[in-house]
């Protein structure tokens, strides 16, 4: 199957010494980024496990004292904001990172240093938001923070300053990068790979940038309120001057809910990757899937108060938020429907990336079934902050987007490493997971539906639910040992995997047409692509057949005469360095680091307001404003390549 | 170069629409200032829509003619116009959800 | 059409042909009206919430002291503040029109206004300057606001409406930093018609921060309520 | 799945094992709130089970194997994916019609003739008002059978919600508003429920629980009349076990105080009222709470057994504690930080449903509130008791063991 023979693998050689950690630290190159991301946030995954796992023991019998209830609040708290912010989000900007510029056959992405700021000021702002979870004054006010309990009044300590600050420093990381992607995908795709003709990872994780694009400022508001509030004394949450509550409730869930999707996309882009290649056929209905894709990133913008049935907004507004959060499952619905379809009458082959694939499918649709079930208001009353939605959400997170980057893990780690990973603990990984996630989370819609509310530290015994959260317990507990495998496999993969050429499984898209691990420059010759499966039409023509081929590829490129780096679609063979074959590479630096830094010093002078030690605040405030405003201008005025 | 190409193909305004345009932003926002002052027309049922028409005609006139998005490529218009319909959108269905109709209907009581 | 002529400056080819930060500056607006909105929904949800006075538009009486706050906002100063803010956005055009056509031969008979309009030190002067105007005219508001007993603590208004302004005030103060850097550009080797999208840049920047104020002049200080 | 479907059946089944289950027929809310549940899981199961089944057909049907030929290469089909966006959309119709009419239904204005109860959350219990009869309690309400509720809900510090599982849906308490809820429990009898607090709160939200009981018509009114009565203290035969008689008026320590005119009861001559509780001997195992003293905590079983409630009397009258409760009828105790505790003896539980209300949990309460429940707002008042939030030892001024079994027996007086 694999037909390409093992190329040599590429190794970069003319790399100035530096050690490890300098070349870490100044690098401006995607693939390095997107693997620190990937290791970071793997590593905030197992923290967050790891929190959960404290839960569920605490959980497993009725009036348990193995934590305090603030432990578990803060426990709490931080296994959402963890999960959410620090494993899940950029799990899929590693995936964005090393994969959007191959797919799209670039060199780099749009802005090379934002990069490496993005990555810098995401790490900084995780360690900043997960440092105190160590000295258990950790936030405590759950992943959603709402006032007034998250304002100053109810919540006096330092736990919640660390959020708020944390959030904000998060969310530029965030920002900053979905500019530079967004920018990326409309502006750097190899010449004929017009939007129609973008892989579907490319297509999701365009979307997914627009969400975040304007989703993100919005909680930014909602936070800089919350952080005046504390810090200063305003009162946009201050019950006692008239606040409306509600406020920071639509402010944070029209963030929210558009967020859920930015958690979910990129996921669903992975498995539309793995399906088509494992089955041997194209992406079934592929402009559907894209239209559906922005379908849901737009609708996602008006259905925010679906988390808000129970607060009273009148029962038009209920009606309102109910019927467009229906209308979602439509354009869900079709991509299940396509997915299956590309299997059907395909030649499926199980990897262990496409086990994970095939059981988003399956998982997925549990949770959106019983997301359909709260998007009916009288009945979600019955739901909401219960376990039942505990049960919905792990569904379509764990369940849809965890398991999709699995997936897009085992189906993309030969591109990064050179080497496959081992199968056979693939396999291993993928039946205790997907066993232990349905024993940990299917009983949770019964504990809610019969009455078990959520965020609870403790529950009395004789309610009805000792069996289902007994059996949580033992799922959580047996998801640790799967994970674990697949730690192990990863780690030992890099060093003692089997060795692969470009194109391990036969894919179509162009990240597969370059050697594994990728030359620095990525491509020595930028490819001129004449439709969706490029690699397909090299190698197996057959299978595209049916797909429209035009030759506007071929012409818009002829057009861009001169640029002589460029040739027809081809496989690379190509192990020469960027500097031998002149092309010109953003250099490295350290100046996105130090920005990142200094803006991290400055949200954490605020720290010391509170306490009244004005002389540290101010100093890292002003410092760290110093630091990052010098850092910038030096960046700013610096070229990007240096030399010509 | 691409871009050159790209910029020679578009239009620009020149001092002869800037001074129009800067004409019309002034005369409009002394119109707005001055009705401001008449309690009549403070108190007419056309007060709030026709400074939100003023405001909304000012708004597009210098995005059209100083942010030349009028001649720019048509991406741009794009990545404005759509972010910008969610913001008003938004801000219209905020309104609405504080709003007295939305609490009134709420019933219960 | 070739990639040689200055690859330093990122003119690889581009999908599009257009260049990446002027589509990343197109993505921050489009940011910045999410930004903005969430601001100003937030200032009008609040208004006439608020328990103590002062009131924007109504004087208030301090049920305690028998102390009279009269209504806050000033309109002709905001107005006149407003009228330097849309000039600045006049001048801003034309320093970037001076830039792209540097160089460019004048027509005959040309005057001294037609001279005038190639200099785009003098408008990017003119932008500063009346962009620093604004900023003093928000100065001088804010002082005497708090003078008037208005503060950010004081009430939902004063929360709300420091923040929005106060918002608007950083973009405005950052444009002003921006076209400073530009001029510092202009003196040390002239702006150049190859640097027409970097003023660009920040023209565009600038008249974004103008529209948001022309929302804002509106939504805030015109319409009582 | 296998389990799961077992599981769901299990717990369809029997009611009885699952005290809180949502899916009871006892009010008009709860039934049409399982109505369109039923509607939705029909649905959601036909869903379900043709995706599920398509999918596992798929994957073994086409699943790869050696010499098998080339897949065909369909990269789309119209009629097939219009087939699926409509068949979903409309699934989705049959599931909105109902919850649309159920929206406007279940949040028109309250019947007229409905019970009113405003609930007032605070971090972390309950007050219940009775503002018909003019009363107050806390952590236990008490219904009518047959006839619609209307509660208005109100918070007094940080957001709470309001939620019976087995009674109807929840709705949350939010500052600076009040929210309405109603159901008419007409299918219960005498039943007694468990209620929670839904919304995060806090560090104690997980004990932020109430108890519901429906009653018949008569015994409400009975249960109501005794309630809106002063305190009677000493009461007539002994303190342990009050029974159920009528006692003159002028035991009562009735004193002029600071109530609400609908709340103030005739201060002089009082109307003989019945204490009226649940009775004992119905009251399901799932209400009396499980929840362990901590082991910090201790007094001594002798100790308690000895209090007086005359001794109490005094000693409470004189104590912090009047500085946060009212006891209607004991004109020294006006506090209205914490519960109303009027009737405290008449209730099943303290402190928000986290205790059975008896002798022992009670000494170890007013003993050491903080180590019974986290952050609880009661200081901690034993002697020599460490207080977990202020992280003090509590000296001068302290209570004595002997001090808070006499308290203790003057509390459990209070029918
Ligand atoms: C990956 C993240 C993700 C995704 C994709 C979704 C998807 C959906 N969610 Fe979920 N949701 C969360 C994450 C997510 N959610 C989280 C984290 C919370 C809780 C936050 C908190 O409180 O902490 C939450 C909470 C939540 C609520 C609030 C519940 C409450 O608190 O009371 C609601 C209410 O409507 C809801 C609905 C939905 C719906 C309708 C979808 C739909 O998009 C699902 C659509 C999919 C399908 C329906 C399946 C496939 C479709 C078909 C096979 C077609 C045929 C189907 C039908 C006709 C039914 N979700
Ligand atoms: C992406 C999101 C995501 C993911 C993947 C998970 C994963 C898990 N979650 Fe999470 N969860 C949330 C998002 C997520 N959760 C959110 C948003 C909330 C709401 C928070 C709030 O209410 O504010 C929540 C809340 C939540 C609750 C409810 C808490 C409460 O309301 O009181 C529970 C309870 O069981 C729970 C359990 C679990 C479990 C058992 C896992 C498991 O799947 C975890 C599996 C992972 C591991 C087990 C790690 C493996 C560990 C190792 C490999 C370490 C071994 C090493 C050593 C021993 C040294 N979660
Ligand atoms: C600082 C105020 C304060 C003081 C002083 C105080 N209490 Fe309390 N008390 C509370 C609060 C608040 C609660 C509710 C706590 C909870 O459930 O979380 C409470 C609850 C109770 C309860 C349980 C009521 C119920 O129905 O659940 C009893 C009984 C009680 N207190 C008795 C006392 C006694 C006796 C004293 C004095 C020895 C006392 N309290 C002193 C504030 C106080
Ligand atoms: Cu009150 Cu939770
Ligand atoms: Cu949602």
């Amino acid at each position: 199957m694999a037909t390409v023979a093992a190329s040599p693998t590429y190794t970069a050689s003319a790399t100035p010494q530096r050690s490890r950690l300098m070349s870490w630290l100044t690098t401006t190159d995607h693939k390095v980024i997107g693997t620190l991301y990937l290791h970071t946030s793997l590593f905030f995954f197992v923290l967050g496990g790891l929190e959960a796992l404290l839960i569920r023991w605490q959980l497993m019998r009725p009036n348990s004292v193995v934590l305090t209830a603030d432990q578990y609040n803060q426990l709490f708290t931080m296994h959402g904001t963890t999960m959410v912010f620090l494993a899940i989000m950029p799990l899929s900007a590693a995936f964005f990172n090393y994969l959007i510029p191959l797919q799209i056959g670039a060199r780099d992405v749009a802005f090379p240093r934002l990069n490496a700021f993005s990555y810098w000021i995401f790490l900084l702002g995780g360690v900043f938001i997960t440092l105190p979870i160590f000295f258990w004054v950790a936030p405590d006010g759950g992943w959603f923070g709402y006032a007034p309990l998250s304002g100053r009044t109810y919540s006096p300590g330092p736990n919640m300053d660390f959020w708020v600050l944390g959030l904000q420093i998060l969310g530029i990381s965030s920002l900053a990068a979905s500019f530079n992607f967004a920018t990326t995908i409309i502006n750097m795709r190899a010449p004929g790979m017009n939007l129609m003709r973008m892989p579907m990872f490319t297509w999701m994780s365009f979307v997914t940038q627009f969400l975040i694009i304007l989703s993100f400022p919005v909680i930014t508001i909602a936070l800089v309120f919350l952080q005046f509030d504390r810090f200063f004394g305003t009162t946009f949450y201050q019950i006692s001057a008239g606040a409306d509550p509600l406020l920071w409730q639509h402010l944070f869930w029209i963030f929210g809910h558009p967020e859920v999707y930015i958690l979910i996309l990129p996921a669903f882009g992975l498995v539309s990757e793995v399906l088509p290649t494992n089955s041997r056929k194209p992406l079934f209905g592929y402009p559907v899937m894209a239209y559906s894709g922005i379908l849901i990133g737009f609708l996602g913008f008006g259905v925010w108060a679906h988390h808000m049935f129970a607060v009273g907004m009148g029962p038009i507004a209920d009606t309102v938020f109910g019927l467009t959060t229906m209308l979602i499952a439509i354009p869900t619905g079709v991509k299940i429907f396509n997915w299956i379809f590309t299997m059907w009458g395909g030649s499926i082959r199980f990897t262990a990336a496409m086990k994970f694939a095939i059981a988003l499918i399956a998982m997925f649709v549990i949770g959106g079934i019983s997301g359909i079930t709260h998007a009916s208001p009288p009945s979600d009353l019955q739901q909401t902050d219960t376990y039942y939605i505990v049960a919905h959400f792990h569904y379509v997170l764990f369940g849809g987007a965890i398991l999709g980057i699995f997936a897009g893990i085992y189906h993309y780690f030969p591109k990064m490493y050179g080497r496959t990973m081992n199968e056979t603990l693939g396999t291993w990984h993928f039946w205790l997971n997907f066993i232990a996630m349905n024993l940990t989370f299917f009983p949770m819609h019964f504990a809610g539906m019969l009455g078990m509310p959520r965020r609870i530290y403790t529950y009395d015994a004789g309610q009805g639910w000792e069996l289902f959260n007994m059996m949580s317990t033992m799922g959580a507990f047996l998801l640790a040992p799967a994970t674990l495998i697949f730690i192990y496999n990863f780690f030992r993969s890099k060093k003692h995997g089997e060795p692969c050429g470009p194109n391990p499984w036969d894919a179509p898209t162009l990240e597969w047409s370059i050697p594994s691990p990728p030359p620095e420059y990525n491509f020595a010759k930028i490819p001129m692509v004449t439709s969706r499966y490029p690699l397909w039409d090299l190698t197996h023509p057959e299978r595209t057949a049916e797909i429209p081929h035009t030759q506007t590829g071929w012409t818009e490129a002829t057009q861009q005469t001169g640029e002589h780096d460029m040739a027809p679609m081809h496989i690379e063979t190509e192990t020469r360095t960027a500097k031998e074959l002149g092309i010109p590479m953003p250099s490295s630096t350290i100046k996105p680091f130090f920005v990142a830094l200094g803006i991290v010093l400055m949200f954490s002078g605020l720290l010391f307001l509170p306490k009244g030690m004005k002389v540290p605040a101010f100093a890292l405030m002003f410092g760290g404003t110093a630091m990052w405003v010098g850092y910038l201008y030096a960046w700013l005025t610096t070229p990007l390549e240096d030399h010509h | 170069m691409s871009q050159d190409n790209a910029h020679a193909e578009h239009y620009h305004p020149t001092w002869k629409e800037y001074k129009w345009v800067a004409l019309i932003l002034f005369l409009i926002t002394v119109v707005e200032v001055w009705v401001y002052y008449i309690p009549e027309l403070v108190a007419s049922k056309a007060f709030v829509p026709g400074l939100l028409i003023m405001s909304a005609v000012k708004f597009a006139i210098v995005v059209m003619y100083y942010m030349h998005l009028k001649y720019d490529h048509k991406l741009f218009r794009s990545l404005f116009v759509g972010p910008l319909l969610v913001a008003i959108l938004t801000l219209l269905g905020l309104l609405f959800l504080f709003s007295k109709i939305a609490i009134r209907l709420s019933g219960g009581g | 059409m070739s990639a040689s002529a200055d690859a330093a400056h990122g003119h690889h080819y581009t999908t599009t042909g257009l260049d990446n930060r002027k589509i990343a500056i197109w993505a921050f607006i489009g940011s910045e009206c999410m930004l903005f909105a969430s601001l100003i929904s937030t200032y009008l949800i609040y208004k006439g919430k608020s328990l103590v006075g002062p009131f924007p538009h109504t004087p208030w009486t301090d049920p305690s002291s028998g102390k009279v706050f009269p209504a806050i906002l000033n309109i002709p100063v905001t107005s006149a503040s407003t009228f330097v803010l849309l000039m600045s956005s006049l001048a801003m055009v034309l320093a970037l029109s001076a830039v792209e056509n540097r160089g460019k031969p004048l027509p005959p008979g040309a005057g001294a206004w037609d001279k005038a309009l190639t200099s785009s030190k003098l408008w990017l002067w003119m932008t500063c300057l009346l962009g620093a105007g604004f900023l003093a005219f928000q100065a001088y508001e804010f002082t005497s606001f708090v003078h008037e007993g208005l503060t950010i603590r004081r009430n939902l208004f004063g929360s709300s409406f420091f923040t929005l302004t106060g918002f608007h005030g950083a973009h405005v103060t950052a444009g002003v930093i921006w076209l400073g850097s530009l001029l510092a550009i202009d003196y040390k080797r002239g702006l150049q018609p190859s640097d027409a999208l970097a003023v660009d840049l920040a023209a565009l920047y600038w008249h974004f921060v103008d529209v948001v104020w022309i929302a804002i002049f509106t939504l805030l200080y015109l319409i009582p309520g | 799945m296998v389990i799961a479907v077992t599981l769901l059946v299990l717990a369809a089944c029997s009611g009885g094992d699952y005290p809180n289950s949502t899916f009871l027929p006892t009010t008009d809310n709860n039934r049409d709130a399982t109505d369109l549940w039923n509607r939705m899981m029909f649905w959601g199961t036909i869903v379900f089970v043709i995706v599920e089944a398509i999918l596992l057909y798929t994957i073994i049907k086409y699943r790869r194997r050696p010499g098998g030929p080339e897949p065909e290469h369909v990269h789309g089909n119209t009629l097939m994916e219009i087939t699926w966006t409509l068949a979903p959309a409309l699934i989705l119709v049959f599931i909105a019609v109902p919850t649309v009419r159920t929206i406007f239904r279940s949040q028109a204005a309250a019947p007229a003739n409905a019970v009113q109860i405003e609930v007032i959350g605070h971090q972390w219990w309950w007050e219940f008002r009775y503002p018909e009869y003019g009363f107050t309690t806390a952590n236990e309400i008490y219904m009518p059978h047959g006839r619609p509720v209307n509660f208005a809900l109100r918070t007094a510090d940080v957001l709470h919600s309001f939620w019976i599982p087995a009674l109807a849906g929840k709705r949350d308490l939010i500052s600076n508003r009040t929210n309405y809820l109603w159901f008419t429990p007409d299918s219960t009898g005498e039943a007694a429920f468990n209620g929670s607090c839904n919304e995060y709160c806090g560090a104690s939200h997980a004990n932020m629980k109430f108890r519901a009981f429906t009653v018949s018509a008569e015994d409400f009114d009975t249960w109501a009349r005794h309630q809106a009565a002063n305190a009677i203290f000493p009461p007539p035969v002994d303190t342990a076990a009050a029974p159920a008689t009528v006692r003159p008026a002028s035991n009562a320590i009735g004193m002029a105080q600071a109530v609400p005119a609908a709340q103030a009861a005739p201060t002089t001559v009082q109307a003989p009222t019945t204490p009226w509780q649940f009775p004992r001997e119905k009251v399901p195992p799932h209400v009396l709470p499980q929840t362990p003293i901590p082991a910090s905590v201790s007094i001594a079983d002798a100790a308690i057994a000895a209090g007086d409630a005359q001794r109490g009397f005094t000693t409470y009258s004189r104590s912090a504690c009047i500085g946060c409760h009212k006891i209607r009828g004991n004109p020294s105790s006006m506090g209205i930080l914490g519960p109303d505790l009027t009737h405290v003896g008449s209730r099943f539980t303290i402190a928000s449903g986290l205790f059975p209300n008896d002798a022992k949990h009670l000494a170890h309460w007013i003993k050491n509130a903080r180590a019974m429940k986290p952050g609880s707002l009661m200081q901690t008042l034993g002697k020599g008791e460490h207080d977990p939030i202020m992280n003090i030892t509590v000296q001068a001024g302290g209570l004595t063991d002997e001090q808070i079994a006499d308290i203790t027996a003057y509390l459990l007086s209070l029918k």
